[in-house]
């Protein structure tokens, strides 16, 4: 059958690599630097210990199909889509001294 | 004619006449299109009817008539969201000496309050020709404040203040609905706004039994329910010195700063943990479940005559306060005649 | 599995492939699975129906004198349940989509037949823990499930009808998945999308919304059912939660929902127009993107329920501009049908009149949206009777009639039987007339101020109210004559035929009924939608 | 039927599709579709998370220092592990070595049970905290970090809520994802999988890799918000 068989080797790496991530996320979560800092960092490890989850243990990079990359691409935007949205009101609530 | 069969209602404030202005023009784009709609197809139907012999021309398309299908809609349609955001945003902007009015809603009754002390239930009396805006909450589930007269409605939430205003041009009765379903009675949450001549408005208002006015009995609490022992009118007591707070911003322990409006003093009464003012320990006890919305009402207004701060940075609209303000509340009724 | 290939004096079709309740309730065939579901829906909208009728006749009078106040707030919240959620939601899609998707993309079944299936089952348990709600004493939030109402003060059975809505969920997201995967990968050898018709297109952008959207609305009730049983949720303002947000999550499903309701009637409509009047479809690829266009923006709207619910005015300027932009594809696809009459040769049978009327009310029903999505104009007429009218415009005189002219299309590609024409366009009429008498006036009561969900109303309302009603009872008798007839049909009707309509489409090719696996051989398509120029121009029967 | 007869030989081709390729490439598809369906189910709740956390910020940090360090960083560890394990298995199901696709798979339902338990143990941690949302909470007196003490804010029960729903939920699909790489692992024993048709393995593994990813965003959005001590 048509699909990539990996070297193990790549698995393990692949691992490694989000072992470590995650020790980085520990112990940045320490650091100090402003809430909102440390807070985006952390989302910025998380989607890349998730990307490569998505490309290398799910085989999206290697899924001759490339529709099933999109479909969760755009899962995965319509979720920001629902979050941006959503905080249009929240984050404005107090905008233009309109009801307080 | 129509005396049993109203087909308009009746326009009492001044946004009534900018909705059903707006209303109208809808009615006349939209009907026009429609019109045209419903002739094409009228006119298609019997024009183009089946005939023995007869053959379809067919028509793949037509990118100029997609043009124009799209954008001369589209264009009305933005006429549409800035004719209605123009009407929108001048209802959620209260003018700033606009007369306070307090609601609360509970099931299934409307309670209103006037600054002044007197209360209504299912009534609120307003006078003619003055701005009026209403702070609204609620006591138990989501309701909604709807008098269709004036054309304003909003909801009345549950642990949060709302609010509303309007300027009534015509006095009369009119409908108050309850407009958000809130259980069983929800169709008998209904009341009446009666708007009255000035002088008549103010009679009214003195007429009432002789209660408090809301700052006062807000004074009465602050001093039975022991806020007086913590928040002392010199700088020694345990909590900060309540005067001139309200309108200002505050600098808060995390560094940050709210804005101290009836939210925020409502907030700090029911839930003193969650915002901590700076230079202050959260020792505050919550007064939550020991005030009723009402006394917190009261409560609020009280803080609010200890006086606002002259030129407080931050404060975008001191104005707002001005009727409320000074600790002769009452004097209010007297503006009232007087314009 | 395999039956015998003999000789059939009549020919074999998937309802005499065999016999007995099990072939029925086991079966993998689209097709019969779309009669289970056609069955099964239709019994629920006369459910929803019931419910309706009890509405009209309390609201005769200003008084509340025919049940009391707790029954009436049942009343409109069942009807509105059964209706949205056991009905319409399902309805084109999974009778007609699922019979016709597979035959009109030259397949056998869908993707996933056991899927297929499955997703009736759980429609069928969470319809029956519905009927158990409504038989032991009803639920009173309306459809809506508004917290804290919902969740604290309400003592009807809400958690089971929450229940009952999040199963239901499911049985629409597996129907969504399995059309998505269908499309794609089911297709003939040549039926490219461009040749792939406008039926399918529909159906792709509503499976699109159901996969995307009903997730929420599932989570989000779930959510309610815990805050009720638990007595602390996120939605609870005495922990500091916000009730608004509810909202928020509700109608970030419950808008799109009304796109999964509307689409596949325009589905419909691509099929109907065009073959009743012999044409192409006009714009075909403005029509199909106007599809999806309407599943992406139709996302970016749902705030444009909650204009006085207490969210930040900000927020409502976006979500109003937002609202008119979703309008566009609407309006380019009401356009496209009407073009696409132009020069036809028109007749007039009843999915034909079913049409007519579609785009008619659909249109009008819309465009009162615009009035919604104006927020000057909602501030005044949100929750009154001008948005009972509104979406009612647009489900029973869109939906409902886009329903009918599918079912009466494809009848006799189902069953085999045609339908007796003239009392077709008889109930064709009725279910006009009926309803705009039932609803026109309500719009005029909505601007008047008269709010819903009201079980006695003020004196001055009443004339309207009575024209409702009175409305409503000819409708009603336009949607049960149907039921008798078509029924009727099934044994006395005159056979259809193959193509009664001369249609085209590859639904039409093979016998009628069809065979269990559609087509004797996978057909090869070489050919556009809608090739009308090459059918006959004359529709033989039904004029 | 007749006429797919050549197909049909191979037993694993459904009747309605053409070849593997089409059925391998709509179950792929179809997983993928599902996949998405739970991101947004997930979603109503993060989008929650984000509102409330966007409105008491405080709150939520305060909530965060409840979580225990070590607990919720294990099992990171573990499930990242057993996504390797996973991920492996089906690299041996692709190679025919269905022995090896069993015992992988089980060691990864063991990792799974070892994930529920340590979630237990928080869970029961946190009921002798007191933090269990509604009727059972009785966390009413907050240590301040100088040693006096006060109320803490009842938003804190939101937190909580969100926690226990979201890891809840998380858990119950790790539970489920045990079940069926159970099923997988069993039938891989029987060698049910060849080289041409493994694709359960793969979809299955998907769903299991899923739950990874959901647990990649709770770890730091729930144990890692301005952590000040272990
Ligand atoms: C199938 C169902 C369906 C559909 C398709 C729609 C379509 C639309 N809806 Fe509707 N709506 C509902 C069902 C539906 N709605 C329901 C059930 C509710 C109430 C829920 C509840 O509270 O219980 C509701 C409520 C509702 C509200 C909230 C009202 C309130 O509670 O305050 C709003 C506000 O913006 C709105 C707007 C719109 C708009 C702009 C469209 C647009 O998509 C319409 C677009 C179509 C057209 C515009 C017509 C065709 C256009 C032309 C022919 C072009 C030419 C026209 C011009 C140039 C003017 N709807
Ligand atoms: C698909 C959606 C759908 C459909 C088809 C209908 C169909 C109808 N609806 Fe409904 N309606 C809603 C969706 C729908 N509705 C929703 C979502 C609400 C909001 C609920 C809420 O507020 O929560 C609502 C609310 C609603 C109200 C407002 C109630 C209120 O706010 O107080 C009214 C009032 O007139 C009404 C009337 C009708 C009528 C007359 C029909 C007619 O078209 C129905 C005609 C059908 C029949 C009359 C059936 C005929 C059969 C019989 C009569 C046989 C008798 C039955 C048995 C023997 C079992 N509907
Ligand atoms: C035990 C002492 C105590 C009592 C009793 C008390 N407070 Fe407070 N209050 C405080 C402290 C300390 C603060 C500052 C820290 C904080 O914000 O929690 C405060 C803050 C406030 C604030 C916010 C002030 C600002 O500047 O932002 C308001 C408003 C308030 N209290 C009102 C009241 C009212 C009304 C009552 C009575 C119903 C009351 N308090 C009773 C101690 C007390
Ligand atoms: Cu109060 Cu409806
Ligand atoms: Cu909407």
């Amino acid at each position: 059958m048509s699909e990539h068989i990996l070297p193990k080797r790549m698995y393990l790496l692949v691992w490694a690599a989000l072992m470590g991530l995650m020790v980085l996320t520990a112990v940045l979560s320490r650091v100090p630097m402003g809430r909102e800092v440390n807070t985006i960092i952390a989302l910025i490890i998380a989607a890349i210990k998730a990307t490569l989850v998505l490309l290398f243990f799910m085989h999206l990079k290697y899924e001759s199909y490339k529709l099933s990359a999109v479909v969760f691409v755009a899962g995965f935007f319509w979720l920001l889509i629902f979050f941006g949205l959503t905080l249009t009101d929240y984050l404005s609530r107090h905008a233009f001294g309109a009801p307080h | 004619m129509f005396q049993n069969l109203p087909l308009w209602p009746e326009r009492a404030s001044s946004f009534a006449n900018n909705v059903d202005a707006l209303y109208i023009f809808l009615i006349a784009v939209t009907g026009f299109f429609t019109l045209v709609i419903f002739v094409m197809i009228g006119v298609f139907a019997v024009k183009y009817r089946q005939r023995a012999g007869g053959r379809a021309t067919q028509i793949e398309g037509s990118y100029a008539l997609e043009a124009t299908w799209t954008l001369i809609p589209f264009g009305l349609f933005m006429v549409m969201f800035v004719w209605g955001a123009a009407v929108f945003m001048k209802e959620v902007q209260p003018p700033a000496n606009a007369m306070d009015v307090f609601v609360v809603g509970k099931q299934w009754m409307w309670k209103t309050q006037h600054p002044e002390g007197v209360r209504e239930i299912n009534q609120l009396h307003v006078p003619v020709g003055r701005d009026v805006k209403l702070t609204m909450i609620s006591q138990d589930v989501i309701h909604s404040f709807y008098i269709p007269a004036f054309r304003v409605k909003h909801d009345v939430l549950p642990g949060r203040y709302t609010s509303i205003w309007f300027h009534a041009v015509k006095t009369g009765t009119y409908h108050l609905f309850c407009a958000e379903y809130c259980g069983t009675l929800h169709s008998g949450m209904i009341g009446e706004v009666i708007v009255m001549d000035p002088s008549d408005y103010a009679k009214w208002l003195s007429g009432g039994a002789a209660e408090d006015s809301m700052a006062s009995t807000g004074e009465k609490l602050f001093q039975q329910l022991g806020c007086a022992t913590c928040h002392r009118s010199d700088t020694q007591g345990r909590g900060p010195n309540l005067a001139g707070v309200y309108g200002k911003q505050q600098l808060l322990d995390n560094g940050q700063t709210v804005f101290v409006d009836d939210n925020y003093v409502r907030e700090s009464i029911l839930n003193p943990g969650s915002k901590v003012v700076s230079g202050f320990k959260p020792i505050m006890p919550t007064f939550n479940g020991i005030v009723s919305e009402e006394q917190l009402l009261s409560l609020i207004a009280y803080v609010k005559s200890l006086g606002v701060p002259q030129n407080a940075p931050g404060s975008n609209r001191p104005a707002v306060q001005q009727g409320v303000t000074a600790p002769n509340t009452a004097s209010k009724a007297g503006n009232a005649k007087v314009q | 599995m395999a039956t015998a290939a003999a000789l059939p004096t009549e020919r074999q079709n998937y309802l005499n492939s065999n016999y007995g309740w099990k072939s029925w309730l086991l079966t993998t065939d689209h097709k019969r699975i779309a009669i289970l579901y056609l069955i099964s829906i239709t019994f629920m909208f006369f459910i929803g129906g019931f419910f309706a009728t009890m509405i009209r006749l309390e609201l005769l009078t200003p008084a509340g004198d025919l049940m009391t106040s707790d029954t009436y707030n049942k009343m409109f919240s069942m009807h509105g349940i059964v209706m949205v959620f056991f009905f319409l939601i399902p309805s084109i899609p999974a009778t007609l989509g699922n019979f016709f998707i597979p035959m009109m993309i030259g397949a056998k079944d869908l993707a996933f037949p056991r899927l297929n299936l499955l997703s009736w089952y759980i429609y069928i348990v969470s319809a029956g823990l519905m009927i158990y709600v409504i038989l032991t004493g009803g639920v009173d939030t309306g459809w809506t499930f508004y917290p804290p109402f919902s969740t604290t003060y309400s003592n009807s059975n809400v958690v089971l009808a929450g229940i009952a809505v999040f199963i239901n969920g499911f049985s629409s997201i597996l129907t969504g998945l399995n059309f998505i995967v269908t499309t794609h990968r089911m297709r003939a050898p040549g039926l490219t999308w461009n040749r792939l018709p406008l039926f399918v297109w529909s159906h792709y952008a509503t499976s699109v919304i159901q996969v995307l959207g009903t997730p929420v609305v599932a989570i989000t009730v779930a959510l309610v059912a815990i805050e009720r049983l638990w007595h602390v949720g996120i939605f609870d303002p005495k922990v500091g939660g916000d009730p608004v947000l509810f909202q928020h999550l509700f109608w970030f499903y419950s808008h799109p929902a009304v796109y999964i309701m509307i689409l596949p009637s325009m589905a419909v409509m691509s099929e109907v127009v065009t073959c009743f009047s012999r044409k192409r479809i006009f714009g075909y690829h403005f029509v199909a993107l106007a599809s999806i266009a309407i599943a992406v923006l139709g996302f970016l709207v749902w705030a444009h329920h909650l204009f006085v619910a207490g969210i930040s005015a900000y927020a409502a300027l976006v979500f109003s501009l937002l609202s008119y932009f979703v309008a566009v594809p609407s309006a380019i696809k009401v356009f496209n049908w009407t073009a696409t009459m132009y020069k036809g040769q028109i007749s007039y049978a009843t999915p034909m009149l079913y049409a007519f009327g579609f785009i008619g009310l659909f249109t009008m029903g819309g465009m009162t949206g615009l009035f919604l999505a104006s927020l000057g104009i909602d501030v005044h007429v949100t929750d009154t009777y001008f948005v009972i009218a509104h979406f009612h415009f647009i489900m029973v005189g869109g939906a409902v009639m886009a329903y009918l002219s599918g079912i009466h299309f494809w009848w006799p590609k189902m069953t085999g039987k045609m339908y007796p024409e003239g009392w077709g366009k008889v109930a064709a009429g009725l279910v006009f007339i009926g309803f705009n008498l039932t609803f026109l006036p309500q719009f005029v009561l909505g601007y008047m101020g008269m709010p819903r969900r009201y079980h006695a109303y003020s004196g001055e309302f009443q004339v309207l109210n009575v024209l409702s009603t009175a409305g409503a009872s000819i409708l009603a008798i336009g949607y049960l004559l149907p039921l008798v007839y078509l029924l009727w049909s099934l044994r006395y009707g005159k056979d259809a035929g193959p193509n009664p309509w001369n249609a085209i489409g590859l639904e039409w090719m093979t016998s009628s009924p069809p065979p269990t696996h559609n087509f004797d051989e996978t057909p090869v398509v070489t050919w556009e939608a809608y090739e009308y120029d090459h059918a006959p121009q004359e529709v033989p029967v039904g004029n | 039927m007749a006429t797919s007869t050549e197909v049909v030989a191979q037993h694993s081709l459904q009747h309605h599709f053409a070849n593997m390729e089409q059925q391998r490439e709509s179950s792929t598809l179809g997983m993928w579709i599902f996949l998405v369906t739970e991101i947004l189910f997930f979603g109503g709740l993060f989008t929650a998370y984000v509102v409330y956390r966007s409105m008491y910020p405080d709150v939520w940090e305060m909530g965060s220092t409840h979580m225990e360090f070590w607990p919720g960083t294990i099992n990171t560890i573990v499930l990242l592990c057993s996504s390797l394990t996973v991920a492996l298995s089906v690299r041996a199901a692709a190679m025919g070595a269905q022995k090896t696709t069993a015992l992988l798979l089980l060691v990864t339902v063991l990792m799974g049970f070892g994930f529920c338990g340590i979630k237990a143990y928080e869970y029961h941690h946190h009921w002798v905290e007191g933090t269990i949302p509604g009727n059972l909470w009785h966390y009413n007196v907050a240590e301040n970090p100088d040693g006096t003490h006060s109320v803490p804010p009842h938003e804190l029960q939101l937190f909580f809520f969100l926690y226990f729903v979201m890891t809840g939920l998380h858990a119950l699909h790790v539970i489920i994802g045990m079940c069926i790489l159970s099923t997988i692992a069993f039938f891989a024993w029987k060698g049910k999988y060849t080289p041409e048709y493994h694709n359960p393995v793969h979809i299955s593994g998907l769903y299991w890799h899923f739950v990874d990813l959901v647990w990649i965003f709770l770890y730091p959005l729930l144990y890692l918000i301005a952590n000040k001590h272990v």
